[in-house]
């Protein structure tokens, strides 16, 4: 009846797992109770849960990725803490609980951290960048939004119910085959990822129809923000990558439940091809990653620098370069298995390539800079960061490229380094720059500067301690995921990583402080003219927050940084349209159909699992049950009366107006 | 590191216990090749090699993006909103001049550096054998979680424990019982995966005596970390003693021997006085199983046993 | 700034650009349509990618048939030419249904839709069938890589088959139950180029796994 | 970008035919031509496998050639994609896929072939007994 599932599933032995899962449950109890207890609910699933408002899906989004944060950081501290004991086999983690660790603190990061955070920023800002009312599918995004948190779900549920993966973040076969990982660990790694690898999909289809089909009249494509162009390079890759990890997840899958032989070690299976397509989905994926921060960095360097993005066709142009290149170059990951030196240097050179219009963009911020009024709230701090951390992770990773070092290099911690060293010094200072650069309009209040500003301090500190060290020991021969040592010089190293990481702890600990004490000032922080940074593209045109239909008469674009064009005009280039132009506005309806499939595929994807068959069919008809009664549905659209939307709009104008005077 | 010592290394061990270097690079350099072991203190023309072409490249790097650093800290700095003596050029968004300058400056790095790499990866390339005379053949076998090395040429085979003569070339094949590894001794130079039913080539040779760490460079599970071992690299004349005494050693490495290394767990130093020949071929072939990994049930309340009923 | 000195520059007279007027020109359901057939179309190019993963690496194992048969003892020509025509045929009725909602003609479009559903099923059938009889024959796929990447090639694409025919018959339910509303035909416009592709995709497979292997 | 042709580029859904086919008669025709062509086709291809008209080694780059003939002949009669300026758009985004598909096919074919090439062979592991 219940497959493979027992009462034994339960780490009742395991006082770190077991007190983590207590904690876990505890909190999402008192969450839970609250929301009830303060009747809080009906508005939270109407409002929220079943929106198919694309800022309220980006929201959603950077809140899974900000809880999801704080879950594989806490893996990362554990990590740091058990490698700064574990000389001689100190520590106190055994290598089946340390190499769950590892394995979980990779994939949540990056598919549940970095992701959903990138791809949250995109949803809420790519609309109102382009001047239109929603996403191309407003009902697939939040189907997409589920799926990914149903991902997220299951990966937690694996604390709790049975193990995680022990075979790192891509599940190398065939440690990951059932031969050598019997438990349900693999099975919870690849059915997660497979569910969320469809949402993110979806996010991706849904970016590039709506950047391609849908911008305000005159907003061609070289008027378009630059965090459109990476946005649409981002989801571009999203839609060629994801394919082709869902289909090698699908073939170590059929290894694992119907015996066949991909990657196995008997019947002519191969695991190069394994590491060969997992990487052809990874190596785009960085970039899935940094472009959108590229995006938001050439933001924020524009708007604080009070000027222009310096060299804009130059950008586009390098932006797509790397969206090109970037799918050409996957083997360097596995220079050390084998191939020969004309492969390995081609792919090694075309690696490199990538550092021209990376490098480009860089000169371009900093020439964004030059003959600029720079103003140092946080976003430029974080942008600042960035061009410093990122040129020496582009460094050490052209270093990486080159095969003769790769030979010497790879694997260990000097490669753990240098990874941290782009994903965090690019996509994650990026995505805070973008977090706090947007706050203001998504929620109509800033967040606190000092706060942030400690915040900031505390992280990058942290990062140079914790992954400067790491470098080091990278040359001297330490390699990666090691639960023990015997070299007594690593430890010193290992100890100044760990204080590193302490200095992160303390940055997020002042993150959080930072949102709450935000939220109760939210009055003295109050930003009535939607307009708090002094911006240049048409997100900052609208009120903060924005009304559901995001602009009360679409924009008439005319050219470039068209809001900041039409502040230098005049009032008059500003001033309110004319009562005839405000028209009734036609909203797609909110929908259940997301999380109510999102519910189903967690439900199937832990019956899977598990083992437990008649589960997965009943889960299976009652998802395509939901499309098809949301295929059934009658009423498609709400609508905003024009009288509705011209009187916000109007008091919009009145209260920028009034802030400006 | 003690047992480092024990072969009586010349030179940098002797710097230890290593002080935390100093923030400027070439002490940290100095620092590194002063803890012992390494990258950056290679006792074979490979890691020579690598290590030279690691440092090149780097300082070309560096003479890039050491500026970008600073301009990046100067620009911010001088264009303060507060600074009344800077230009306020809000127009100034593009200048075909430094446009050129901007995509030219990486373009040139990247062709120096893509010339390093393809003169290094042709001559590097792990498979090219080396230059010289009487090679010693390894082969390599990672096992859950251990190394056999076995010496064809001498019917004898070691287990976490490699022996080899200095100044001569090494062939090592390479393949793996079970699960992926790599071999790597950081301080001879480069690593290679090792892999069930293929078999890699690596090519390296110590041009100095002394026992140097080698390790296991790609997670293969509980064990993993205990996946090192030491090399010996002696004199010619100390390898044919070695030899000879590891022909006395009464253990046999046959199918049995094989079966038995292959169960998950750790091992200590074994030295086989004979080998079946074709043992490494068959293994290969696949016509003998791989290792079995967890087979029997670990004990382990997080994999249920049976299915409830 | 460039794209200024291209446009109307300076003036903010009301809508100047062409997008208004095209925006005019077509209506509310013909722009959703093309956003829906486009954004569908992005699906497809990502599962045609899917289908190139797993052909490639069916490509990369074909010889891997650990001692077991090889393509050119195990496929039947003749079945897989029944399978092709039967596909073929389909997306010609596909076709036709497609027109008969375009021109409103319900029994053209039933009627070819219940031809395109018989069709499909008989394919599937057919490979169901030749599945079974490999499998029966002691090659399945477990028995060696190259039969694993080989059903795993062809079951996707029927799996794809399936699901289509699952959809297919949603729409001829929900256009009798409905008529032919605008979202209605997108799904339809959705549905067809759906039922093409994989017959494109499966043009590929016939010339590149099985005529191919027979060939090798 | 010229403003005109980037948002008249918007104008067909990609599997919409809105020139010609005006009558339903005329829009049967156009997939019953298809259909053929791609009866004619499939045909030769497996014709052509089995037979000794062609060079043998030759023979799956012809099928390979005839595939893709049959291909774009279900692109434009069954899909509708054509190289007008009306499906910029569409031909973009496929181009884009076919890119992306070739270089994991080719690119594949050519690690792993070159992988495989790089195995030490098993009559040199025998060579090493002696």
């Amino acid at each position: 009846m219940w497959g493979k599932l027992s009462w034994a599933a339960i780490p009742l032995h395991e006082p770190i797992a077991i007190v983590a899962s207590a904690v876990v449950l505890l909190v999402l109890a008192g969450v839970v109770g609250w929301v009830l207890v303060r009747g809080h609910f009906a508005y939270l699933w109407k409002q929220w849960l079943t929106s198919v408002d694309h800022k309220r899906i980006g929201i959603m989004y950077v809140v899974l990725a900000l809880v999801m944060l704080l879950r594989g950081f806490s893996d990362a501290i554990l990590m740091r803490s058990q490698q700064a004991l574990a000389l001689h086999g100190g520590g106190y983690l055994p290598p089946e609980h340390y190499d769950q660790i590892f394995s979980a603190h990779g994939t949540i990061m990056i598919f549940f951290v970095a992701m959903p955070f990138v791809i949250g920023l995109m949803n809420f800002v790519v609309p109102l960048q382009l001047g239109v009312r929603d996403v191309a599918f407003p009902v697939l995004n939040s189907v997409g939004f589920w799926l990914t948190a149903a991902g997220a779900l299951l990966v937690n549920v694996s604390l709790m119910v049975g193990e995680f993966a022990r075979t790192g973040w891509l599940a190398y076969p065939p440690l990951s085959e059932l031969t050598y990982s019997p438990g349900v660990g693999v099975d919870y790694y690849l059915w997660a990822l497979q569910i969320s690898g469809i949402g993110t999909l979806i996010a991706g289809i849904n970016l590039v129809t709506t950047i391609l089909k849908l911008r305000a009249p005159g907003m061609n494509y070289l008027r378009m923000p630059m965090f459109c162009w990476t946005a649409l390079a981002s989801s571009l890759l999203m839609v060629a990558a994801f394919p082709i990890l869902t289909a090698t997840f699908a073939m170590l899958l059929l290894d694992r439940y119907l015996g066949f032989h991909f990657f196995t070690n008997e019947a002519g299976g191969n695991v190069m091809m394994y590491v060969n397509l997992i990487w052809a989905w990874g190596h785009p994926e960085v970039y899935i990653l940094v472009l959108p921060a590229f995006g938001i960095y050439s933001e924020v360097f524009a708007t604080f620098s009070r000027k222009a993005l310096f060299g804009y066709r130059s950008m586009v142009a390098a932006t797509m370069a790397i969206c090109l290149v970037s799918f050409m170059v996957w083997l360097h990951h596995f220079f050390t298995m084998g191939a020969g030196a004309n492969v390995n240097t081609a792919f090694g050179i075309a690696t490199m390539v990538i550092a021209v219009p990376t490098g480009v963009k860089i000169f371009n911020w900093l020439f964004t800079m030059y003959g600029g009024r720079l103003v140092f709230a946080t976003p430029i701090l974080w942008s600042l960061a960035f061009v410093v951390t990122f040129v020496i992770g582009g460094m050490t990773g052209v270093l990486l490229a080159a095969p003769p070092a790769d030979f010497v290099l790879h694997n260990s911690v000097f490669l753990v380094a240098h990874f941290h060293n782009v994903i965090i010094g690019g996509t994650l200072f990026g995505a805070f720059a973008g977090y706090t650069y947007w706050f203001p309009k998504a929620f109509g209040f800033r967040l606190h500067d000092g706060l942030g500003k400690a915040a900031f301090w505390c992280w990058v500190v942290g990062f140079y301690l914790a992954f400067m060290p790491l470098y080091a020991l990278g040359l001297t021969g330490m390699t990666r995921r090691l639960q023990h040592y015997e070299v007594a010089a690593w430890q010193p190293w290992l100890v100044v990583a760990a204080v590193g990481a302490a200095f992160v702890l303390a940055g997020i600990g002042f993150q959080v402080a930072q949102l709450v004490v935000s939220i109760r000032r939210r009055e003295a922080l109050r930003d009535v003219s939607g307009d708090p940074w002094n911006g240049r593209t048409l997100e900052w045109s609208t009120a903060s927050p924005p009304p559901s239909f995001n602009f009360a008469v679409l924009p008439q674009v005319q050219g470039q940084d068209d809001f900041w064009r039409r502040k230098q005009l005049s009032d008059a280039a500003l001033a309110s349209p004319a009562d005839e132009e405000y028209q009734d506005i036609h909203l797609p309806r909110n929908s259940a159909t997301g999380i109510v499939c999102a519910f189903f595929a967690s439900v199937m994807g832990f019956a899977l699992v598990w083992h437990i068959w008649w589960l997965v069919g009943l889960a299976f008809l009652c998802a395509y049950a939901t499309f098809v009664k949301l295929a059934w549905r009658e009423q498609q659209e709400d609508s905003v009366p024009a009288d509705l939307a011209r009187e916000l709009d109007r008091a919009h104008r009145a209260a920028r107006q009034g802030s400006a005077a | 590191m003690e047992r480092r010592m024990l072969a009586g290394q010349p030179g940098p061990a002797q710097g230890y216990p290593c002080r935390i270097p100093k923030v400027v690079l070439a002490t940290v350099c100095l620092g590194l090749a002063a803890c012992g072991g390494g990258v950056l203190a290679p006792r074979g023309p490979v890691g020579h090699a690598e290590k030279m072409i690691l440092i090149d490249s780097l300082v070309i790097m560096l003479a890039i993006v050491v500026p970008t650093i600073l301009a990046t800290a100067a620009f911010a700095w001088w264009y303060r909103a507060g600074n009344a003596r800077s230009r306020y050029l809000p127009d100034w968004d593009y200048s075909g001049k430094v446009e050129l300058v901007v995509w030219f400056i990486p373009a040139l790095v990247i062709i120096l550096l893509a010339g390093v790499t393809w003169i290094g990866s042709h001559s590097l390339d792990p498979a090219k054998p080396l230059q010289g005379t009487g090679t010693v053949e390894v082969q390599v076998v990672s096992l859950d979680w251990k190394w056999l090395f076995i010496y064809p040429q001498y019917g004898v085979a070691s287990v976490n424990e490699l022996t080899v003569p200095t100044r001569a070339p090494l062939h090592f094949s390479l393949t793996s019982a079970s699960v992926m590894n790599a071999f790597f001794v950081p301080q001879l130079g480069s690593m290679i995966y090792t892999m069930n039913g293929m078999v890699t080539q690596l090519n390296l040779e110590a041009d100095a005596a002394g026992t140097y760490e080698g390790l296991s460079a790609n997670y293969s599970g509980a064990g993993f970390s205990d996946m090192h071992f030491d090399v010996h690299a002696v004199s010619a004349q100390e390898f044919k003693t070695w030899v000879e005494s590891a022909r006395g050693a009464p253990r046999r490495l046959d199918e049995a021997a094989y079966l038995a290394l292959g169960q998950q767990g750790t091992s200590p130093v074994l030295v086989f006085g004979s080998t079946d020949p074709q043992l490494f071929e068959r293994l290969v072939a696949q016509s003998l199983p791989p290792g079995p990994g967890p087979a029997a049930p670990v004990p382990d309340a997080k994999q249920p046993r049976a299915k409830a009923p | 700034m460039n794209a200024v000195a291209g446009g109307a520059s300076g003036a903010l007279r009301a809508p100047t650009g062409h997008g208004k007027k095209l925006e005019d020109r077509r209506t509310h359901d013909q722009s959703k349509r093309i956003i829906a057939g486009y954004g569908f179309w992005i699906f497809l190019i990502s599962d045609i990618i899917l289908f190139s993963a797993f052909f490639a690496t069916y490509a990369v194992l074909t010889d891997s048939t650990a001692g077991g048969a090889g393509g050119r003892a195990l496929f039947d020509l003749k079945s897989v030419g029944i399978e092709t025509g039967c596909l073929l045929t389909s997306s010609l009725t596909c076709g036709l249904a497609a027109v008969g909602s375009r021109f409103r003609r319900s029994d053209l479009f039933q009627l070819a839709m219940a031809a395109t559903f018989v069709l499909g099923a008989a394919f599937i059938a057919l490979e169901v069938h030749e599945f079974a009889r490999m499998v029966r024959a002691g090659n399945g796929p477990t028995r060696s890589a190259f039969l694993s990447a080989f059903f795993a090639l062809i079951g996707c694409h029927g799996l794809h088959v399936s699901a289509g025919l699952l959809w297919l018959l949603t729409m001829m339910a929900q256009v009798r139950a409905r008529g032919y509303r605008p979202e209605i035909l997108r799904r339809i416009l959705c549905f067809s180029l759906f039922w093409h592709t994989l017959d494109i995709v499966w043009i590929g497979l016939f010339s590149l796994v099985y005529l191919v292997g027979v060939a090798r | 970008m010229n403003e005109e042709r980037d948002l008249a580029a918007d104008d067909v859904a990609p599997g919409d035919e809105f020139e010609g086919a005006g009558s339903l008669g005329a829009a049967v025709r156009s997939y019953l031509v298809g259909f053929l062509l791609a009866i004619v086709l499939t045909a030769v291809s497996f014709y052509l496998a089995r037979s000794t008209l062609v060079w043998e080694p030759s023979i799956p780059i012809a099928l390979s050639v005839l595939a893709i003939a049959q291909m774009g002949v279900h692109l434009v009669f069954f899909l509708h994609i054509t190289a007008g300026p009306d499906s910029v758009n569409n031909i973009m985004a496929l181009a884009f896929g076919l890119l992306i598909v070739m270089l994991l096919v080719f690119g594949s074919l050519w690690i792993m072939a070159n992988l495989d090439h790089n195995m030490l062979p098993m009559d040199q592991i025998l060579n090493m007994q002696r």
